[in-house]
């Protein structure tokens, strides 16, 4: 807004020598400007890059540009471009990872931020919002996005208010417009004859005072805020956003997700020119030799088919799951995350959708009232995408046929002060990091129990000894041992599910007296692919009841068959307090949480571990976003009442 | 009343005989005998008229069904508690698997003719029965459609190499 | 190979799938008991029905379907059609998009005939199965001729998006007009290539070939100011001399009993050669100076060049300088032009031209609606040309060579043939393989 | 973590215009490395080496669209360890597929004066029809970061990084104006696999769809957008291309091709005759 002390005007003839200014000391300036007939943000080296009497017209699915509308510059409400651009460049180098032939020692070097010196000008008040929204996502939390932070810092920001709107706009829903209130350096409202300017923090005070021109006069001033408040009225409130959290996720069975499906393209388009979106996934080039590989980490989007894939499936197969994470993410659990809508109704993904689907339309149509949850944001270590501990293979001892357990050597003593449960990603030259849950701390080494379920696992497994791993992390939650003080214990594992347990049956042993009665319950394919065989039997020397059961009988096996659920069906847990520590394919902790709780376990003491597409490990790249939350870093464990509705639910 | 140690109390404690009425307890206690039975001992077979109905109380039992040309496979192991020969109480009253003890077990036994014979006279007690009978065959049939699912099993994904 | 039992003195020589060529085709040779020799080169490229493929489409659609008749020299498709619907529809063409044109084929030329001389073709002369085998011995070569073909393929991927089957080309223009900025960064690696070019046209002259003598007759575009391209009129070395249009009246398609494909040959029946060697032969006075001096220099007669077909690879060389030469005039002055794409309007008619792809003189015809759609579509490729040419000269040939060790003797063989540069795939229409025992 | 030996490669062609297969030549600065990395024992578009196999991999371009090639590529699938398809004739059967919904005798008479002497099957179709297929590389032509990729990926023992997305996330990644919502051109961005590098686009053209479609795409909902400008045929004509018997495309293919038939016709010529 603008204020009426030290607000200046210039006249549209000394436009040029706000340019220069913003250009002293190296800088770039991007703004506006088009290009081969279509809007661009792009570099403004003169006055006459500036789009001079063009205007857009919009509407869903269309966008035009006209020129000869006399000699504003600034007439074009906003283009497909954003200044994610770049804040959040489309592609980013995160580092490289080399294997030296001689010894086949590895190294890393992320990269360093190394941004260039920008001025952005005509930012609208909607595009502030979204940079703000980024500060907090990108910047704000425990783990912040280095680069990102370096190129906000390094960029100047001149703001522009609206004095047109587009049929598009919402920002006056969002409360994101098209006023400029915060985060910008300097602002400008542009009137026929020049511009009014104000500044918004100490360096646009400095650039205000250089500026020629002269002070604005009442009715300069008058005429601007009349200008965006007409916009204002133009745009009206078109979105309901009251409660509009709890409508969203209320209506998480709405035929509607199916009805806009199909039209959805799922063409990633509305994630792209979101100016908030930041999902983001990683890729490597590699030399032929795999010796040279760099990681290059650029947008990547929730409507991909392979966003939420893993080993086994998809957790979002259809469009209209894809549809409703992005909708519910934007809308509503995006505020559960950061605080703040995801949307600041700048309307791109309205114009720019190919087939005009209207989210606004799409918020109407889905509606009702309310279920709210908080969640406390847990969470220790520090790490980023780009940096990874290097470790040493010791030894490999195999499991079952495709799993084995490997010793790594850690230089770092962060990787060994981990809880039970948490997990490493784990990186090496020539593949994709993945995400691995430690299946036991030592003094100086961590276990990893890994297996062959691809290229990537089966390349660790194939690492000989003495071999160099990459590891970053412990990440993510663990499992709560404290709440199990004093309590009876049940462990639940299926499969390969026992090897982020493990260390829960570690540490409930390292201090056994101080917790009541311990049964472990454990499921697995074949007797063949019970992993640990060894230790299960001195576990119950050590007073755990180990329950063992196969899905199929094998040659040999004289125990129990059936599904582990058989283990638990005629418990009684109600008459003690009991804590539950589940994990294992998700339908298999389905079926064991609900036995659990008809046996007497209550939804708070019920803990399960979700596996979801990981790739950064710290909730920045979004891939394994479910709901609320990042699985890899509010979860893996989670309580049965935190996910409420969303557990095992499909395509969430 | 029933007295502790009885048949009838020692159902009760079972999860099968805790969701029974005190009446249907005794009644079927009645016709109960208990048998102590070695690894090994073949209780029923699999396709053979269901001869007797039983409540496990200590030890392992294996369902067994014999596949062509690959002997017999177990399908599921029962725990105590639970019970077997269900089929005794539903037509056409023959075993749908062969039941194996894996250990020494215990076992309380009803005679499957006069099973029918109690039901058919009584019908508070098949009121009471059949809901639990049920009960149980539908877990069992939940736990064979998770094994069904394979949940453990590596799903192949496009690997071309 | 293989070289069936004498029968009746007559002696049936057959060389397999002929490899180092685009396409798929094999050489049947006869030699009767009188020692004459009959050669038949055929092709068994399976039909694709391009022709047919392209009818009720549109003039653009067309371009980019004919494209996708050949992967090796796409432009000369698309720059042969684009020509023949300007010139029926009338549109008049900015000249700095008809600059680029030539440009964009000028890279062509460039990948085409670099990928032949070095990876293609030079192994017969120094002896390898293949390029990759003369990574040890002739490194700097190859780095040579793959740094040449890479500039060439960069060319074509500015101007047309992509090395191959490239998508700027729209009648009227092009869609989209390179920045001048874009062209200019490829100033300096067309300097550096020129000097490796000029060692190129050297080092072909100094290649061992072996004898050869024919008394061919040469076609190709001959343009009052301009080294055959894409645009001329249709000469020979015995005086033809015509329009596009009359392509006909002078030319036709035939069937040949033995094979297979859809031949072209002159009416009067008389092979004929296209390609580089036809077009230094009738144009060597448009050559660009450097490739001018370059062959002057070789001191390889006219004469010669002419007769031995061994030396086309001189002659490549040559017109591979030519077209770098080209190249680096046209970016030096390059300035965009005002209109990218002239508008146009359809018009009913028959719209020909002939435009020069790498491998020679490429004709179309089609017959369009007043929608401007196609009705019908005749596409006469280089090598269907060739093909006769080329049986005429391995007749003459092998006798010189047939008493060799069969494997040597299909080397030279296929060392003849792939001086013609066959791009087999280009042949737009071929009948399938028969194979007949001499009896 | 040193193959003992080198794959043994093979690269060979069905039908097809070698464009794909010159891509692997047009890898100029990698091709020396490939040369020493592989062990390419066929590929007679380059190399006069022959081999029958067996093959490590084998790199298969064209279309089955002979009877002879039908035999081949089984032939050929037992010899090989892994098959990767290039390019769209292999995947998706080529521009020669429109031929499937023609009548194809017709079509043959059209083009050869004694149509009864040419043998072809009357449909073209991927190489996936007739044989299990372990990888493929979309495009006309596939794109060269995608072969070395490919290569990359193989030599490494890792999973090929080949994007399942839209054309549109390239196209906004690079900055590129949307030119079917700014220019209101008719563009198969939204339904067509990237790989291409989204260069229509970025020549102010719309995407033809080189790489065929997506994974679950939604034409119908594209082709009835485009169709509130155009007329149904030219929708149709737009999936009709070079990937036009990919599933995706085929309804929309097979309209367009059934109403492209003009009336049956002799083709010229004076054929010398038999």
């Amino acid at each position: 807004m603008v204020t009426a002390a030290g607000t200046a005007f210039l006249p549209r003839e000394r436009l040029d020598a706000l340019l220069d200014l913003l250009r002293e000391g190296g800088r770039t300036v991007i703004g506006p400007t088009v290009r081969d007939g279509m809007p661009v943000l792009g570099e403004i080296a003169t006055v006459a890059d500036l789009p001079a009497g063009w205007r857009d017209e919009q509407s869903p699915g269309r966008y035009r540009l006209s020129d000869g509308h006399g000699d504003r510059v600034f007439d074009i409400v906003n283009g497909q471009m954003s200044w994610k651009q770049f804040t959040f460049p489309p592609r980013q180098k995160v580092g490289e990872m080399n294997r030296f032939a001689v010894d086949g020692s590895i190294s890393f070097q992320p990269s360093a931020p190394d941004p260039p010196r920008l001025a952005f000008l005509g930012v609208r008040a909607c595009e502030l919002a979204a940079l703000g929204i980024h500060d907090r996502v990108l910047a704000g939390g425990t783990f912040v996005d280095e680069d990102y932070r370096a190129r906000r810092d390094a960029a100047l920001v001149v703001a522009v208010q609206c004095t047109r709107s587009a049929s598009g706009c919402f920002c006056t829903s969002m409360g994101t417009g098209p006023e400029v209130r915060t985060g910008h350096d300097l602002v400008l409202t542009e009137l026929d004859d020049g511009f009014v300017v104000d500044a918004g923090s100490p360096a646009g005070e400095r650039l205000l005072a250089r500026l020629p021109g002269r002070l604005a006069t009442p009715g300069e001033e008058a005429a601007a805020s009349a200008a965006v408040a007409a916009t204002r009225a133009a745009i009206g409130d078109p979105v309901a956003t009251d409660g509009l959290r709890d409508r969203l996720m209320d209506q998480l069975d709405s035929p509607r997700w199916g009805q806009v499906a199909d039209r959805c393209l799922a063409c990633t388009n509305c994630t792209m020119v979101c100016p908030t979106c930041f999902c983001t996934s990683t890729s490597i080039s590699s030399d032929l030799g795999g010796a040279v590989n760099v990681t290059e980490r650029g947008w990547d989007s929730c409507f991909n088919p392979g966003f939420a894939r893993v080993a086994g499936g998809n957790f979002r197969p259809k469009r209209e799951d894809r549809y409703r994470q992005w909708l519910t993410h934007k809308f509503a659990t995006w505020i559960d995350q950061f605080g703040t809508s995801g949307c600041v109704g700048c309307g791109r993904c309205v114009t720019w959708c190919p087939v005009g689907i209207d989210v606004r339309e799409e918020l109407a149509a889905i509606a009702p009232p309310a279920l709210p949850a908080e969640r406390p944001f847990i969470r220790p270590a520090a790490a980023t995408p780009g940096r990874f501990e290097i470790t040493t293979l010791r030894a490999s001892h195999p499991e079952t046929p495709d799993t084995a357990t490997l010793t790594l050597v850690p230089t770092e003593p962060v990787l060994l002060a981990g809880l039970p449960g948490q997990f490493v990603m784990v990186d090496m030259p020539g593949f994709p990091a993945f995400p691995i849950s430690v299946s036991r701390y030592a003094h100086d080494h961590l276990l990893l129990t890994v297996r062959g379920a691809g290229p990537a696992t089966a390349a660790l497994l194939n690492t000989p000894v003495g071999g160099q791993v990459g590891l970053r992390g412990p990440l993510g939650t663990g499992w709560p041992i404290d709440r199990a003080l004093g309590r009876d214990v049940v462990i639940v594992a299926g499969g390969i599910g026992l090897a982020p347990l493990r260390p829960v049956v570690d540490a409930l042993l390292a201090d056994r007296g101080r917790f009541g009665k311990i049964l472990l319950a454990y499921g697995a394919r074949t007797p063949a692919d019970r992993l640990f065989t060894g230790e299960l039997t001195a576990w119950t020397d050590r007073g755990v009841e180990v329950l063992q059961i196969v899905d199929r009988s094998g040659p040999g096996w004289a125990g129990r068959v059936g599904v582990v659920t058989n283990l638990l069906d005629h418990r009684d847990f109600a008459s003690r307090p009991t804590v539950a520590f589940v994990c294992g394919p998700e339908r298999m902790m389905q079926a064991t949480t609900s036995v659990l709780r008809d046996a007497g376990v209550s939804r708070e003491r019920l803990f399960v571990s979700l596996e979801r597409h990981m790739q950064c490990g710290i909730g920045l790249c979004g891939h394994c976003q479910m709901g609320p939350f990042f699985v890899c870093r509010d979860g893996p464990v989670f309580t049965l009442t935190e996910l409420g509705a969303l557990f095992t639910r499909e395509g969430v | 009343m029933t007295a502790p140690g009885s048949l009838a109390a020692r159902l009760g404690s079972t999860w099968f005989g805790s969701g029974l009425s005190i009446h249907a307890r005794e009644r079927l206690a009645a016709l109960a005998e208990l048998r102590e039975v070695e690894p090994g001992a073949v209780l029923l077979r699999e396709g053979a008229d269901t001869e007797r109905f039983g409540v496990l109380l200590r030890g392992l039992l294996a369902l067994r069904v014999g596949v062509a040309g690959r002997g017999t496979a177990t399908l599921m192991t029962v725990e105590p508690g639970d019970i077997f020969g269900w089929s005794a109480a539903v037509p056409p009253y023959r075993a749908t698997s062969t039941v194996v003890a894996l250990e020494a077990s215990q076992v309380l036994l009803l005679e499957s003719g006069a099973l029918r014979d109690l039901l058919r006279d009584d019908e508070q007690l098949m009121l009471a029965l059949y809901p639990r009978l049920l009960e149980s065959v539908s877990r069992r049939l939940t736990a064979t459609r998770t094994q069904l699912l394979d949940l453990y099993a590596r799903d192949r994904e496009y690997e071309p190499w | 190979m293989h070289t069936d039992t004498p029968q009746g003195g007559d002696l049936h020589f057959e060389v397999g799938q002929l490899t180092r060529v685009e396409g798929e085709g094999s050489l049947d040779l006869r030699v009767a008991a009188d020692g004459t020799v009959a050669a038949q080169l055929r092709i068994f490229e399976a039909p694709r029905y391009f022709e047919r493929l392209v009818v009720g489409r549109t003039p653009d659609e067309v371009i980019d379907i004919v494209a996708r008749i050949c992967g090796i020299c796409p432009v000369a498709y698309q720059m042969s059609a684009v020509h023949a619907f300007e010139r029926l529809f009338e549109v008049e063409i900015d000249p700095a998009v008809r600059l680029l044109r030539r440009l964009l084929y000028c890279g062509e030329w460039i990948e085409s005939h670099a990928l032949h001389i070095f990876l293609l073709h030079a192994p017969d002369f120094l002896g390898y199965p293949s390029a990759l085998e003369m990574v040890h011995d002739h490194l700097e070569l190859l780095s040579r001729g793959l740094s040449m073909k890479k500039l060439g393929n960069r060319i074509v991927a500015i101007v047309g998006a992509r090395a191959i089957h490239p998508l700027s080309v729209r009648v009227g223009g092009f869609s989209r007009a390179p920045r001048t900025q874009e062209l200019a960064e490829l100033r300096a690696p067309l300097e550096a290539a020129i000097i490796d070019a000029e060692a190129t046209v050297k080092w072909a002259a100094s290649l061992d070939t072996p004898p050869s003598d024919r008394e061919p007759r040469l076609v190709s575009l001959r343009h009052p100011t301009e080294y055959p391209m894409n645009d001329g009129r249709i000469v020979s070395s015995d005086g033809i001399d015509l329009s596009p249009d009359d392509w006909g009246s002078a030319f036709e398609e035939v069937q040949v009993p033995w094979s297979h494909a859809l031949q072209a040959s002159a009416v009067d029946g008389v092979p004929y050669l296209l390609g580089p060697t036809a077009r230094v032969a009738l144009a060597a006075d448009q050559l660009h100076p450097r490739a001018a001096a370059a062959l002057k220099a070789t001191r390889i007669s006219p004469e010669a060049l002419r007769r031995n077909v061994f030396l086309s690879i001189v002659a490549r060389a040559v017109e591979l300088l030519h077209a770098l030469a080209e190249a680096a005039d046209i970016v030096a002055s390059y300035a965009p032009p005002a209109r990218h794409a002239a508008a146009w309007k359809p018009k009913a008619g028959v719209a020909a031209w002939a435009t020069e792809a790498p491998r020679g003189l490429l004709f179309h015809r089609y017959v369009l609606d007043a929608k401007g759609l196609i009705r019908d579509a005749q596409i006469v490729a280089p090598t269907s040309q060739n093909q006769a040419a080329i049986e005429h000269d391995l007749a003459l040939f092998a006798p010189a060579v047939l008493h060799l060790p069969h494997d040597e003797a299909t080397r030279r063989m296929e060392q003849l043939i792939r001086s013609y540069d066959p791009c087999i795939s280009c042949a737009t229409h071929f009948l399938q393989l028969k194979i007949e025992h001499a009896r | 973590m040193v193959a003992t030996r080198l794959p043994r490669v093979g690269v060979v062609k069905l039908a097809s215009c070698d464009g794909c297969q010159l891509t692997l030549l047009d890898l100029e600065d990698e091709l020396l490395a490939i040369g020493q990395r592989f062990d390419i024992v066929e590929f007679p578009e380059a190399t006069s080496r022959r081999s029958m196999g067996p093959y490590d991999v084998l790199l298969v371009e064209g279309s089955v669209s002979t009877p002879e090639q039908a035999e081949q590529i089984v032939d050929l699938r037992a010899r090989t360890k892994r098959l990767v398809t290039i390019g769209a004739c292999a995947t998706a059967g080529g521009i020669q597929a429109l031929r499937n919904w023609s009548n194809e005798p017709e079509w043959r008479a059209s083009v050869y004066p004694r149509p009864e002497e040419v043998e072809s099957l009357a449909t073209s179709t991927p190489i996936a029809e007739h044989v299990t297929v372990d990888a493929e590389l979309r495009g006309c032509p596939i794109d060269p970061h995608q072969l070395l990729e490919l290569l990359t990926a193989l030599r490494i023992g890792r999973r090929p990084q080949l994007p399942d997305e839209a054309v549109c996330a390239e196209c906004k990644r690079l900055g590129r104006i949307c030119v079917l919502v700014a220019g209101g051109t008719a563009c198969l961005g939204p339904v067509t696999q990237v790989g291409c590098g989204a260069l229509c686009p970025a020549y102010l053209r719309g995407c033809y769809a080189c790489f065929g479609p997506r994974d679950a795409a939604n034409t119908n909902s594209l082709a009835g957008w485009l169709a509130r400008d155009r007329t149904e045929a030219e929708v149709d004509r737009l999936f009709a291309g070079f990937t036009g018997y990919a599933p995706a495309f085929r309804e929309a293919s097979r309209r367009a091709v059934e109403a492209m038939q003009p009336a049956a016709r002799r083709r010229r010529t004076k054929g010398k005759a038999t």
